[in-house]
């Protein structure tokens, strides 16, 4: 199989499906004459012509709302936010409009269109360009939210994203964008609300999605060396969370570390901790930990953010404290 | 026009019987708006607006029974009983709804406009707001775009003269709304009286050649005025505007006025009223009796429409 | 003591903190002449004079930024919003200046600000106006969100927020200005991050906050005649939360259930399982359980909106469920 | 000037060998934008601006150690090591930051605005912004604000041409920015050659009397270029811009007009202008010293600054 970069991989699922499929169309700041902040829709403009990549001036608020139009009378749009940050400034579109049309209208529009760009943290960015917004978007019935870690998850959530006719929150990385991994070229997608067992063991699950899911597998690694065998748990999507692919795995092992990228409070990690509790009630060896950024807004200096970060090194204290080892 | 006063006379009477709930927002002396606007709209031409949506559902042609079903809140409903008052959708008639963020439908509407010029179509879509619109974020940043892309988009402001509570002036740093235009190279502004339905068609006649014609977007002000309060739960005068003040402007009322020049014209008889009016009370009832008699929507209709069954 | 409305008490708050301290002002839709769309701000126009009480264009992003702004240079505003769902247009301000600002300036810009209105659904205003964002907001570091249940709590949090030098978000209740209470004349504030213990019981905890806070009052009363005691938690302030007062009730229950107004997936309630499982791990009798408003956008239709809510029954069956009688 | 010039070239120095991290903004290009603004203001204005901000802060008079410390990520920068380059804030010269949200820091400028008019003051806040920021819903929403409460702001659009890689053409539906205040009553507007440091003063000057003297917001568009890539991370020309067009504008480097203008009145000779490089150059060589001495922030200042002691 090739082995590309998750950029390429999500351009091939855009490239792909704007093929397939000619209602599909992109549009977001910078993505079509500058070919994307990060490259993301590299060749797009060339390939399918401006009607159908379509650079937007800086009015996120705006333009999300044009895609839900477009989106009410048939198109496809995939809505590129240049990070999710600037995203906030469009959230009432998400949330007012593309989350509750199909509900208010009683089913007669229903919302077939992706939001999507990179989430998180990149590196230095300080507090404005750091944020993960996981939590908010999984918090909003009517939503999709999908958080590829790896280049075939990308592409094939991706692809996935846009053939439902949902709003689907793509939340990408910065830092995941030059990692590599293998990804068929035959059309394939990732079913939507469906984790990934990426590795297996039964001392303990690591329960984690996204960017993270990388961290999670060093996690496992090192772990390893000291015979220590993890589930992890990719979980893929957020929501519909895969509640079955948690509650397996945790009877297996009767141990759970959830790793996530965003803050602690009401994070999509403390909704992971009430499922296990609840499901897995009389399974448990330990309590839940959890291992997120620390409470504060992101920090510049260099020491600081990386202090401020979920990493390997959290992530194996938590699995060794659950495990009663240190 | 008639049938939308009548209506929401009807409206008024549930409400104050508790058959209908939440917000309602009566359109009650801007009916020439709405009526000036639709009559002049092609049937696959697209329109949107706010809240304050029953006078334009009923000008392009929704059904009574189904808005009234839609406001006691039951299956039958435009919306199955799931929007309500401020959400009456109808897709077979291109309504794509009230909406119930100010200002929050505007950039909708331009999208809708991209998608006609996507589709290399001639509709124009319709989108009606109310003036404080006009100082929102989404309404600037989707006009820009519908400027700079070339969208077909008519922008109707009924300028009813309050926000709420709000005057206009105390609202907008500009006095003639439809100058907010200027700031747009490309997009064609226009105010006209919002009373006289004859006057409004004429204005939307001149901005559909523009947008529908020249693929560019308008702005037009349309001036007019709301004799009810803000919704059912806002006194009609008192604390923002005086009863002078409306009862001056219940001298313009656009259905006496249009009454008025038709008889004029010798277009109209007395009779002919009465016999309108008869007719409408009829509907008005039936709409009434069927919305009464459609059950609540079913208690597992909860989980329905949350998601559409995908696969494309 | 005298007994009044949670709305007096909120207008009591504001009218004192005003007359108090002259740096102190409030804006937003209609709280000037038309005495605000909830009549909170009833006479303050008249009393303080419209720079003081200042109606504004319908422009969310626009005057919380001038919030901001005013805080920044000294003044301490008060920002209603009409209700927190139009909010989602200023959450940028929210999130992105006024909870960041003092640590990207390193410690050179505090806040001094308080974001308030109606947070949660009212009755029969269906999806765009129904929601309850308290696990958004207390999602955010540099942010304290604060959310009284009676007039008492309403008056005491409100002037504690004027006074707190950080952006104090502070969500009310539609459903709640009607509601009376005993609340003292003189001066008084109710610390932030303190819960209050509203009823003592010992067979099971319900944690709760906000409007949530009567519903198990009454929920309570009725388990009562069945002989059920219950404590009643109510957090009053979301962030940061009073752990110690979740965890000392429930090491003497045993037994939780945790009710909150908004949606389930990362709701606030989520966090507080997560706290009680990660400290009171050996205490707990039976999992803990949530009621939560169904997980979808608000309906219009009366019963349909009525079985989406949270409720008594809904939160005596959870008590039930977690002491196993049913 | 030629601080600013020398001080970035440092600063493009220090970013390529890994010393400063993060998103980084040259303002090359654009100093007579700052130094035309800020010359004219009194040290009890008011400043914000955009994470393009190091001239600005410069211009104010921050000093170069605190600021290079800063894009160091150390403890003595003016914002502890916390903020980085886009972030620069001086609370003792009113320097109310970099901000990164591209409009956002508008309304907030328009907050700073009514604060001075509460108070009585008669200062004014001077708010710098990139073109792009004119499209976006905040500046409009501000712009209203201010224009409808007479607010002493002055909106300095920096018009360099580029939004990253996207033409001002492309995204703005108007062609003289400053008329966006046409939908403003009451707002005055003007252009002004951004590259010529004498017109921005006298612009500048004019501004202050209509804010200042009358308590009226403008909006100033003042056409500049900028000469380096949009931050560090894009290249200087290729996509969006060709070389030809960057060394057409290079012709007319705000820092060489002004030279030859001041030789030519013969307020300059060249010995000065060395004699003022040699000293620049020691500031920045000493700024980047001070800055390479100073610490990383300890750990523990992590959870500081989250919150501010409170208590009133
Ligand atoms: C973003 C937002 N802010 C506030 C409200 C509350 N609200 C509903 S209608 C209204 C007044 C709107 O006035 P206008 O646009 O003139 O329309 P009209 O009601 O007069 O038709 C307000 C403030 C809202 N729905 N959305
Ligand atoms: C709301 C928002 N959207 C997108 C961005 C990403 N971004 C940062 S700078 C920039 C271009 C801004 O251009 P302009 O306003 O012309 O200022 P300049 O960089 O030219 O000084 C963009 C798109 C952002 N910071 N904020
Ligand atoms: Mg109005
Ligand atoms: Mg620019």
């Amino acid at each position: 199989m090739p082995i590309i970069t998750y950029r390429e991989a999500l351009n091939q699922a855009l490239r792909e499906e704007m093929a397939r499929d000619d209602r599909v169309f992109l549009m977001g700041e910078e993505v079509a004459v500058y070919n994307g902040a990060y490259k993301v829709s590299k060749g797009l403009l060339e390939e399918f012509g401006e009607m159908r990549v379509v650079d937007t001036p800086i009015t996120e608020l705006g333009f999300a709302g044009v895609g839900v139009g477009a989106a009410m009378v048939g198109l496809r749009p995939v809505v590129e936010f240049m990070t999710w940050n600037f995203a906030l400034l469009a959230i009432d579109q998400v949330v007012n409009a593309a989350a509750k049309m199909l509900y208010m209208s009683g089913g007669q529009y229903p919302m077939p269109m992706v939001f999507r760009g990179p989430n998180g943290a990149a590196l230095q960015l300080s507090a404005q360009h750091s944020q993960a917004f996981e939590s908010w978007l999984a918090h909003i019935p009517g939503l999709k939210v999908v958080t590829p870690g790896t280049p075939y998850d990308a592409k094939g959530l991706l692809k996935a994203a846009i053939r439902d006719d949902n709003p689907v929150i793509v939340l990408e990385g910065e830092m995941l964008y030059n990692t590599k991994g293998e990804v068929p070229d035959e059309d394939y997608i990732v079913p939507i609300g469906v984790a990934d067992l990426k590795r297996e063991g039964d001392h303990c699950s690591i329960i984690t999605n996204g960017k993270m899911a990388l961290v999670a597998m060093q996690a496992a690694d090192q772990l390893a060396k000291d015979g220590i065998r993890v589930d992890v748990v990719d979980l893929r999507t957020v929501r519909p969370m895969d509640v079955d692919a948690i509650t397996t795995s945790v009877r297996k092992t009767n141990r759970a570390v959830v790793l996530e990228e965003g803050w602690e409070i009401a994070g999509i990690g403390a909704q992971v901790v009430d499922y296990v509790q609840r499901h897995c009630f009389d399974d448990l060896d330990a309590p839940v930990l959890r291992v997120h950024q620390a409470d504060v807004p992101m920090p510049y200096a260099k020491q600081l953010e990386k202090s401020a970060k979920p990493d390997v090194a959290k992530t194996i204290a938590a699995v060794r404290k659950v495990m009663y080892l240190d | 026009m008639i049938l939308q006063r009548r209506f929401e006379e009807k409206v008024g009477e549930a409400y104050a019987l508790g058959k209908i709930g939440g917000f309602c927002h009566l359109y009650i002396g801007q009916e020439a708006v709405s009526t000036g606007v639709l009559s002049m709209l092609r049937p696959d031409d697209y329109v949107i607006t706010t809240y304050r949506d029953h006078g334009q559902a009923l000008a392009r042609g929704m059904s009574p029974r189904a808005i009234m079903a839609e406001l006691f809140g039951r299956i039958d409903g435009c919306s199955r009983g799931k929007g309500g008052s401020m959400h009456l959708f109808d897709r077979n008639l291109n309504f794509l709804g009230g909406h119930g963020i100010v200002g929050g439908h505007v950039p909708v509407a331009a999208g809708v406009g991209f998608a006609i010029k996507y589709r290399g179509g001639d509709q124009v879509i319709a989108c009606f707001m109310g003036e404080s619109v006009v100082n929102t974020g989404a309404f600037h940043e989707a006009l820009n775009m519908a400027a700079l892309w070339k969208l077909p988009c008519v922008f109707i402001i009924e300028n009813n003269k309050y926000g709420m509570g709000t005057a206009v002036e105390r609202a907008a740093a500009i006095k003639e709304l439809d100058r907010r235009a200027d700031a747009y190279d490309g997009m064609m502004g226009e105010h006209v009286d919002g009373q006289d339905v004859f006057a409004v068609r004429e204005a939307v006649g001149r901005a559909l050649a523009h947008a529908r014609g020249e693929s560019r977007p308008v702005l037009l002000e349309v001036r007019t005025y709301r004799y009810m309060g803000h919704s059912m739960s806002d006194a009609v005068s008192g604390t923002y505007r005086s009863k002078a003040e409306l009862d001056e402007y219940l001298k313009r009322d656009p259905i006496a006025l249009l009454a008025a020049r038709m008889k004029e014209a010798g277009d109209l008889a007395d009779a002919d009223l009465d016999a309108m009016e008869q007719e409408i009370k009829v509907v008005c009832q039936d709409a009434w009796d069927f919305a009464d008699a459609s059950p609540e929507p079913p208690l597992d209709s909860l989980y329905e429409d949350v998601l559409a069954e995908t696969g494309t």
